[in-house]
């Protein structure tokens, strides 16, 4: 049978993907994709959650999750073309200007 | 009687604050008339009470207010007139108005006159708390206030400046001034101390609890309060080796030196032992222990007024040995004997301090004797008061210290401490010597001072008022016999024991054949003029005198410069590099790690997701390992 | 006037609030008045407050925060209410007596905010009450010093305002976590002092508490060795600055102790007592000797502030109501002695510019009444009898000799190097010739300086010849303190060491 | 037993979509994969008996989501290969790695507190959308207009972001024409 702990493993191991991919990309959209996986893996935890406690409230998080991921999309894309606009790449080792 | 109690110890306030009033403005002689008419009627209120006393024999006890009360302590300022204090008061009174009257002619050429009256009354109001107090506290009181103002007076003239101490041995006022302060703090400490103990074995401060709970106390507790007060006393009364300041403090107005330095203020540690009688007498290691150390002063101090040149710190050094000679009678138990010799000491010091300031004054302030010399035509009166002074001091028969020396003498012999005796003896002779050689170098002879210098006798009014100590320095010591049943009232009585009252011919022939020795050898050597002996003046002993025994070249070397060195060092070098540099350090070490943790944004956001994931990771780690650890 | 204690601190408040709009010309007159009348408020605070009462007097509680039992709370006792007095005296003086005419109107809107939070602190009953108003006098201080001080201004103020808040921070820990353990023991949240003490807390629990509240008031104190911001801080800071941190700020730290450390931790008080006198005899000579090599008149007295400071932690850990009122006492000697001192040194220094001793000389000739004031301020200083100096440090000095005579003596030897410094200082300053060509022309105080430090001066002498109306209500309640710490202590060593005063052993 | 094999088949070929995702230089690639592995997710989330979510999940990711992105490639050039230098690739497979079996391990532990009280229980007999509907409507009414409003302002934003200076070429360089101008100068 397969309990909450197999979700939450196969949650878990897709979010360690995500991760990489967050840690190895440097293209910018590349990097958005990353995210997506991250957040693709925490909806599946919730919604496993809430199914093994009977309980909406995961899946309500799962929702709004959703819409922040669009939100963060919408203006996350609208960003990146101003960027290339500007700059002409999306690669991250070149924009370094905030050096400390 | 109550009021009179009041009068006797505010008239003095009063004048000092009036005074004060005047204190910036030029001189007004009418302020030295009111401030010696003031205490004119302190001491009148003073005898008044001394009659009452003596008649009645009852010591009035008056409580002003409270003072400080905390936990369980209460303060009074409550004031005791029995007869020590009427003694003191009457004594302190006395000389005081005859001080305040000669300052009026002494200073009447400085610019600070008004100033001087007013530290001068405030002098004799402290004095006046401190011998009618009631409770330890209250003495301290007296005790800090004589201090402070000794401090104003021998700095009186601050504007001075400081000197090489080869040029003059104090310095400078200010620097004399000062010393004596601090000196006075550290008897200051002792006594503190002292009271401390009283207070936690007693619980209470007011003299006739503390002596009727004494019996209860065990010995070394009574030890510690009797040393602890004693070290106050050693300070207030200049005894080794908290000496240095009295002759330092000569630079003070020559009147403030007859009036503190001489006649009240420094007996005040003799005044202290004598009050706190019932605790020395119990105490007979730390009474001897005072008594050795007065004998030692007296020698000490007169072995370096032998070879002094200068007029003011002979009286002082000998003022110094006559203290001895009080801590001496009064460490062996004869209290009142002390207190007499205290009396009897403050009219003949008082009126040859006086004396030497005539001289002073006629000379334009020169003080070296050796620049004097046939000074008794143009001042014979000064002449004949300070031959009575001197003869007083010398203990030559008839005259007051005859009668207080000699009796301390024979207690030293009578207590069967033959070695303090002999001292004594020997100390009899060399204060005969000194204070001849004094009268003789200024008032015989050759003149030797410079030509522009024109003696003159001192105003007439001052004259006049120097009677009394003249007149008190010759008879003070025929009420000898009176005086004892009135003070043993409350001293202990002390009588010479049968044995020695058979020896006492030989024993007062003993200290005469050292007194008129003494004053034959200073006539031989100095009534003719001063020959000068350079391979005596060479001499190591000599120099090792005129010095002063070096000592207070070894208090500058190994406690004055030790001391602001060791004050610099700690301020620079631990203060700023160890302690603040530490603070700094923190803030430093934090400042450059910043600096450092730079390095750490490259701008890169893949370098910082880097970083977060390296947090991220750890967080869920020791998650993970508290997870397994719960 | 139920909530005067609330006008009290607010009032001042309110007052800068306005000062906003008042006109520049007028700032000082307006500052001045509101001072005075707050101090006339403190006065009559004084005057309504039962003396024979040792509690808490004109509570007044609103609560905040009730689920955690945060509340505003406060008010005074014996203990608090003459350091409110002093500060709001002091405030005023120090407004009287101010040279400053640079953004003369900032400077009187900072006092004025700077006065209500003295007041906060000392009226607080509730931790929480207690750490914000702790907290927020750091900020006008902070701004006074770094915006009218001396060249290193900047330095010295940032010094002076990370150095405390750290060990505030300490303190903030620790209260947080005596509510914590307040609440296990309870079930209930309370951050107000007197539930607090009614708390009786296991000695390593204590311990613990009692080292995180040291840290946030010995800094403030400042103890040794925490104690270098201050003399940064005095140097650099304006004359008002100085003298409100001497005067008041510094008791905040050996008020904290009265207040928090002695009754909440009894058993912990008493067995820190060495360590604390140890550190507070370093203190004392250390500093005074520090005080000795100075060039600089207000470094002197910067370091001559530790020195006495060290003498007010000593009577407090004395443990009986001698030395602890006694060095309630002296905190109100200090802030009004070394308060005027400073004033003075801001005298001078507004005439010629500069502080060194070096500089001066002969003063005394020049400018007597300036030397007369100068001389009674010292006499207080090194605690001369029938001065307000003396009380105080006899007290402390007495109180701790119960505890250990060795020490008291080691202790009792500031009134030998007090006396030093000081003198030395005098001498430097005020005797000998007038050397400097430029101190020939100096004016004596004028009416301004006259005015300001005059009522010093009486209640130096005053408080020093008549202290009762002051002590005995500060008496009262401090023997009301150590029967409550004596009952509340659990070890038999802390019960020995605090000594109820017989007058009080039977009663409360 | 559908389930199970779902469930493991799901999980494989989403483990694998989102390597490649991850992995890919190509942006197509990755897209679609990335594409590919959110209709998995919703599977997910129909096994779970999440069907409303499961159908938001297709409609708002896959659909609106994923459209947005492709959209947005059209301003970048997906043709060419994406050059990354990785700088340090140990250190990303050890944190991923790391990350992995820790939390592989702690949710593979039991779970001890099984007294957990639900907050928004589901009905027995109601359907999943209806269940959802009732507890969106009332309990998160306000968080959902919030989140409906930023969504709008998400819109909005992008919207100026993107639009800005249309008429400019993204992939052409535009300095480009004035370096060929250069070039032929110097010749």
């Amino acid at each position: 049978m397969i309990g909450l702990s197999h979700y939450l493993i196969v949650s878990a191991l897709i979010f360690s993907i995500g991760l990489i991919g967050v840690l190895r990309r440097r293209n910018l959209l590349m990097l958005f994709f990353a995210t997506e996986v991250m957040l693709n893996a925490v909806n599946i935890a919730f919604a496993a959650i809430s199914h093994y406690y009977n309980d909406l409230t995961g899946q309500m998080f799962a929702f709004f999750i959703i819409a922040i991921a669009a939100s963060e999309v919408a203006v996350g894309l609208g960003l990146l073309i101003v960027l290339y606009k500007k700059y002409g790449t999306l690669n991250l080792d070149d924009f370094a200007s905030m050096k400390g | 009687m109550e009021n009179l109690v009041y009068i006797a110890l505010f008239a003095p306030f009063v004048g000092s604050m009036f005074a004060a009033l005047f204190g910036m403005s030029p001189k007004q002689t009418f302020v030295g008339i009111i401030a010696s008419s003031l205490l004119f009627i302190s001491f009148a209120a003073s005898a008044v009470l001394a009659f009452h006393v003596y008649t009645t024999g009852t010591a009035i006890h008056v409580t002003m207010m409270e003072w400080i009360s905390a936990g369980d302590l209460m303060i009074p300022f409550g004031f005791l007139v029995d007869q020590v204090s009427v003694t003191m008061m009457t004594v302190v009174t006395l000389v005081s108005t005859v001080v305040h009257i000669y300052s009026i002619g002494y200073m009447d050429h400085d610019k600070s006159f008004n100033r001087f009256f007013s530290y001068l009354s405030a002098f004799v109001f402290s004095m006046m708390i401190l011998v009618m107090s009631d409770n330890f506290a209250g003495l301290f009181i007296g005790w800090e206030g004589v201090g402070v103002c000794s401090w104003l007076l021998i700095g009186f003239w601050y504007h001075k400046e400081d000197v090489a101490r080869e040029k003059n041995p104090s310095i400078s006022p200010s620097w004399a001034a000062n010393e004596a302060f601090i000196v006075n703090r550290i008897a200051g400490l002792g006594m503190l101390i002292g009271i401390f103990i009283i207070y936690w074995n007693v619980g209470s401060l007011q003299y006739d609890v503390v002596f009727a709970d004494l019996p209860n106390l065990s010995s070394s507790v009574l030890n510690a309060a009797a040393l602890a007060l004693f070290i106050g006393a050693m300070g207030k009364s200049a005894q080794f080796p908290l000496h240095t300041w009295l002759t330092d403090a000569m630079e003070g107005p020559t009147p403030v030196s007859a009036l503190i330095h001489a006649a009240t203020m420094v007996t005040a540690g003799v005044f202290l032992i004598i009050r706190a009688n019932p605790i020395f007498s119990m105490t007979p290691e730390v009474s001897f222990f005072i008594a050795a150390l007065g004998t030692f002063v007296a020698f000490f101090a007169a072995s370096m007024a032998l070879v002094n040149r200068d007029l003011k710190r002979i009286i002082a050094f000998s003022t110094l040995s006559q203290l001895g000679y009080m801590f001496a009678a009064a460490g062996l138990g004869a209290y009142w004997i002390a207190l007499f010799h205290l009396a009897a000491h403050a009219f003949f010091k008082a009126l040859l301090f006086l004396g030497a300031g005539n001289v002073m004054h006629a000379m334009d302030d020169e003080l070296d004797i050796f620049k004097m010399g046939g000074l008794k035509k143009a001042m014979n009166w000064t002449y004949i008061y300070m031959g009575v002074a001197s003869l007083a001091l010398a203990g030559i028969p008839i005259f007051a210290g005859f009668f207080s020396k000699d009796a301390i003498i024979e207690t030293a012999f009578n207590e069967g401490t033959y070695v303090l005796w002999a001292i004594l003896v020997l100390t009899a002779g060399m204060t005969a010597f000194y204070s001849f050689r004094q009268v003789f170098l200024t008032f015989h002879g050759a003149k030797r001072y410079k030509d522009e210098i024109h003696p003159h006798e001192m105003y007439k009014f001052v004259l006049i008022a120097m009677a009394p100590l003249a007149i008190l320095a010759v008879i003070a010591g025929f009420f000898m016999g009176g005086f004892q049943t009135f003070v043993t009232k409350l001293l202990p009585n002390y009588e010479m024991s049968h044995h020695t009252h058979e020896l006492i011919v030989v024993l007062t022939a003993v200290v005469l054949v050292f007194a008129v020795g003494g004053i034959w050898l200073a006539y031989k050597k100095y009534a003719n003029g001063l020959k000068r002996d350079e391979k005596l003046e060479n001499s190591f002993l000599y120099k090792l005198l005129a010095n002063q025994y070096y000592i207070p070249q070894f208090y500058e070397e190994f406690i004055t410069k030790p001391y602001a060195m060791i004050s610099e060092k700690m301020w620079k070098d631990i203060d700023m590099k160890i302690v603040d540099a530490t603070v700094d350090g923190i803030a430093k070490f934090l400042y450059k790690s910043g600096d450092k943790a730079r390095a750490m944004q490259t701008g890169n956001l893949s370098n910082y997701l880097n970083w977060m994931a390296v947090g991220g990771v750890l967080l869920l780690i020791v998650a993970a390992i508290s997870a397994m650890l719960a | 006037m139920d909530n005067i204690l609330s006008i009290l601190v607010f009032f001042p408040a309110i007052a800068g609030l306005l000062g906003f709009v008042v006109d520049k010309e007028s700032a000082r007159a307006y500052g001045i008045t509101v001072a005075a009348i707050e101090f006339l408020l403190s006065l009559w605070l004084w005057f309504s407050f039962d003396t024979a009462n040792a509690g808490m007097q004109f509570v007044e509680m609103i609560p905040l925060i009730p689920s955690f039992g945060i509340s505003y709370y406060i008010g005074v006792d014996g203990i608090s209410l003459f350091i409110i007095l002093m500060a709001t005296l002091m405030t005023l003086i120090g407004m009287v007596g101010m040279s400053t005419t640079k953004n003369i109107k900032n400077m009187i809107i900072t006092l004025l905010f700077l006065e209500m939070t003295m007041v906060g602190v000392f009226v607080a009953l509730d931790a929480i009450i207690f750490y914000l108003f702790w907290e927020l006098s750091l900020v006008p201080m902070l701004y006074i010093i770094g915006a009218w001080g001396g060249p290193l201004r900047i330095y010295a103020s940032v010094k002076f305002f990370l150095y405390t808040f750290t060990g505030s921070l300490i303190m903030l820990v620790g209260m947080l976590f005596m509510a914590y353990i307040y609440h296990n023991t309870t079930g209930i949240w309370s951050f107000a002092i007197t539930d607090w003490y009614a708390l009786v807390l296991p000695v390593n629990y204590q311990l613990w508490l009692f080292v995180a509240f040291f840290f946030g008031f010995a800094i403030k104190v400042p103890m040794f060795p925490f104690h270098t911001w201050l003399p940064y801080a005095h140097g650099q800071a304006p004359t008002i600055g100085s003298v409100i941190l001497a005067a008041v700020l510094l008791k905040m730290g050996t008020y904290g102790f009265v207040r928090f450390s002695l009754p909440m931790f009894p058993d912990a008080s008493v067995m820190m007592i060495t360590p604390i006198a140890v550190l507070a005899i370093i203190m004392i000579i250390y500093t005074a000797m520090v005080a000795y090599a100075q060039k600089d008149i207000k470094q002197v007295i910067a370091y001559s502030s530790v020195s006495h400071m060290g003498i007010i932690m000593l009577g407090i850990f004395a443990m009986n109501a001698e030395g602890i009122s006694g060095s309630i006492f002296q905190m109100l000697s200090h802030g009004i002695v070394s308060g005027a001192l400073f004033m003075l040194v801001g005298v001078i220094y507004d005439r010629r510019h500069t502080k060194l001793m070096s500089e001066f000389g002969g003063l005394a000739s020049v400018m007597p009444k300036y030397a007369v004031i100068f001389g009674i301020m010292l006499m207080a200083s090194v605690g001369l009898p029938l001065t307000i100096g003396f009380v105080g440090e006899f007290l402390v000095l007495l109180g701790f000799y119960q505890v250990s005579p060795i020490m008291t003596i080691l202790a009792g030897t500031s009134i030998i190097i007090g006396a030093i410094y000081m003198l030395a200082v005098y001498k430097k300053s005020f005797f000998g010739p007038v050397t400097n060509e430029a101190n020939k022309t100096l004016k004596d105080l004028d009416a301004k300086e006259t005015w300001s430090l005059v009522p010093l001066v009486l209640i130096v002498i005053w408080l020093g010849i008549y202290p009762k109306p002051v002590l005995e209500p500060i008496d009262n309640s401090v023997k009301a303190m150590l029967v409550f710490m004596d009952k509340k202590a659990i070890t038999q060593e802390a019960k020995d060491m605090i000594r109820v005063s017989k007058s009080t052993e039977g009663g409360i | 037993m559908y389930e199970i094999v779902a469930f493991y088949l799901f999980s494989v070929l989403a483990i694998g979509l989102f390597l490649v995702t991850v992995m890919s230089k190509n942006v197509l690639y990755a897209m679609t994969s990335l594409a590919a592995g959110m209709v998995l997710i919703s599977g997910f989330f129909f096994l779970l008996g999440a069907d409303f979510l499961g159908v938001v999940q297709l409609v708002a990711y896959v659909g609106a989501i994923m459209a947005l992105y492709s959209f947005a490639m059209m301003f970048f050039d997906a043709t060419r290969d994406i050059k990354e230098k990785n700088t340090n690739p140990a250190l990303v497979f050890l944190l991923g790695g790391l990350s992995a079996v820790v939390l592989v391990m702690m949710f593979a532990a039991p779970i001890h507190s099984d007294a957990i009280q639900a907050l928004y229980p589901m009905h027995e007999g109601v359907g999943n959308a209806q269940d959802v509907g009732m507890v969106l409507f009332t309990k998160y009414l306000i968080p959902f207009e919030v989140a409906a409003l930023m969504l709008l302002v998400a819109m909005i934003a992008g919207i100026i972001l993107a639009g800005k200076k249309m008429d400019q070429s993204l992939t052409e360089d535009i300095g480009a024409d004035d370096e060929i101008l250069k070039q032929k100068d110097e010749k």
